[in-house]
């Protein structure tokens, strides 16, 4: 349950990987209820963090960061301030702990903080929200990673793009909590962690 | 019925670079617009606006402005023109980005017309 | 204190052209705009919008966005701005040009923020 | 009282002959409270409907129309819908009469409808509804039209530009209301008509 750099560099690889698989699903996603994008904005992004990764961070605050910046300045849609808001409160939170549960539920607070979305507005607050005490337990599964991207499914939206479709945004996955199912899915399989 | 998006801004730039930020959503959408007077100055051109219901696909479109000069050129072009108008005295950018959105969606008039009106700012 | 318009917008065309409304307003006020990602996509970015605030001569900024993600950016680069920055949850067009047309007659920001309250759209 | 293809031209001319000689004027009230073109687009239309003009129309009602014609396309601003308005609805009118005060009366109610705007709303309409009874009454003066122009000067605008400003537009005379107050007094100085 506690992170070094180096496992935070591997989860972010695999992510990173599952990105590149799925950024067409996960564009495709975005398609009925956005515009299309989402899978293309977080492939650029974890480009960018990937890139940044092949230098091995100091320590796992300036990993964060790293990771952050990358993020903030490169996805360009609205996952990137999110994302980049995520790994910007894990920095902070870094400096006092290195359990994973303490950090994440910190970037949680800050996508909150930063959306302004609670849980059932069908964004990635659904899926964070439902895994973050999860992982906090040492109870996070496969299982239940589907389930929450899949929960998303018929709520109403009631932030982001897909929010101007009202009902309409009914019957169709949210594309972030798909890939944040991804983060979550990534972090499960990371050797030495959960 | 099909429906369509009109854009009327005093802005040439505008009335070029809003539809770029509909079509991400609204692919399908004919969306046509008129910007600028006839000299491509700032300010609106009745005839560049019946152009834009000329060339727009739709049989019904919805008209989005920007300043109120706009709309009486707007209504000046329903008046002389065979197309089917409704006009909104919403938000520009923010309307036509709803409606596009919802159009799009195959959401019918009267449901569009319910989500514009919270966005009503101009009279 | 000084105020001045920061403008953010997924559209570059748009960061362009709005200004060019509010200059025939408001040619004593500084406007400065972010338009589009770094890439000049669709989209923002928190760098841009951290230079508009830097180019902008007042030493209070009025900002005003387009979508939602626009916003988040904006509130990044606000906390990582030394500026003073109001963000107003408007109409983009008509809410700037309503604040451009105040500053420029010397209003004070209390009474543009009222006049500003039922152009708010946006959460 | 009534108007004739003849004194319609030197109407015309004679108001054209005003904007041009006030037209830095007419921009400069339109700066305060506007974005100070009101001259500048009155001058473009002018001038277009003078060369209109150069040719005779054949009735009054073919005069009116290319008036009306050559200000919607050229004026640019708010006063072009407006302006051409008025002299499309004296067209319609000027089918069934050529009395002058009934002709008005048209161009007032055309202008009302356009704009939305009432008397009080600091617009042309104050000067038109204002003076448009006293051709009526035989009894328009150099100095009424001139109080009408002024009585703008402290009243809130409602309507156009100058409403953005609120409390903020008082003590500034309303530029659609000088330039009609010449559309006024150039009729007053047509000969044969009042
Ligand atoms: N206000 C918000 N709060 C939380 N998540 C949000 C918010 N707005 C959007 N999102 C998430 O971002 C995703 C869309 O990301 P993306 O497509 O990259 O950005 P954009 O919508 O700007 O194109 C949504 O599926 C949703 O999960
Ligand atoms: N809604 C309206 N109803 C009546 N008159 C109006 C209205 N809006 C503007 N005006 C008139 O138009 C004048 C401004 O004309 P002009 O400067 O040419 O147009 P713009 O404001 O588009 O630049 C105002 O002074 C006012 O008299
Ligand atoms: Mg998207
Ligand atoms: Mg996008
Ligand atoms: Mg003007
Ligand atoms: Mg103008």
């Amino acid at each position: 349950m506690t992170l070094t750099v180096d496992t935070l560099t591997s989860w972010m690889n695999n992510f990173a990987d599952k990105i590149e698989v799925n950024k067409q699903y996960l564009s495709d996603l975005d398609t009925p209820i956005g515009d299309g994008d989402h899978g293309f904005n977080m492939s650029r992004g974890m480009k960018a963090v990937r890139e940044k990764l092949t230098t091995k961070s100091v320590d796992l605050q300036a990993g964060f960061k790293n990771i952050a910046m990358a993020l903030i300045s490169t996805v360009g849609g609205a996952s990137g301030p999110l994302y980049g808001t995520a790994f910007l409160e894990m920095a902070k939170k870094s400096s006092s702990t290195d359990d994973l549960g303490e950090l994440l539920k910190a970037a949680l607070a800050g996508i909150q903080n930063r959306g302004g979305a609670k849980p059932g507005d069908k964004t990635m607050v659904d899926v964070w929200s439902e895994l973050v005490p999860e992982v906090k337990a040492g109870t996070l599964s496969k299982d239940k990673i589907e389930r929450a991207v899949e929960s998303t499914k018929d709520m109403v939206a009631k932030k982001g793009r897909a929010s101007y479709l009202g009902e309409r945004s009914k019957g169709h996955v949210d594309p972030g909590s798909e890939s944040s199912g991804y983060l979550f899915e990534a972090l499960l399989e990371t050797e030495g962690l959960l | 019925m099909s429906l369509g998006i009109t854009i009327v801004s005093h802005v040439p730039e505008i009335a070029e670079g809003l539809p770029k930020l509909l079509k991400q959503v609204a692919g399908d959408v004919s969306i046509t617009t008129a910007g600028g007077t006839n000299d491509g100055d700032i300010g609106t051109s009745m005839e560049k606006i019946m152009q834009a219901f000329d060339d727009n696909e739709a049989d019904n479109i919805l008209a989005f402005y920007d300043l109120g000069s706009a709309k009486m050129n707007l209504e000046m072009a329903m008046e002389m023109s065979d197309k089917k108008v409704h006009l909104y005295d919403t938000a520009l950018i923010e309307g036509a980005y709803t409606a596009a959105s919802l159009i799009q969606a195959g959401v019918g008039l009267d449901e569009i017309e319910a989500q514009l009106k919270p966005l009503t700012i101009k009279d």
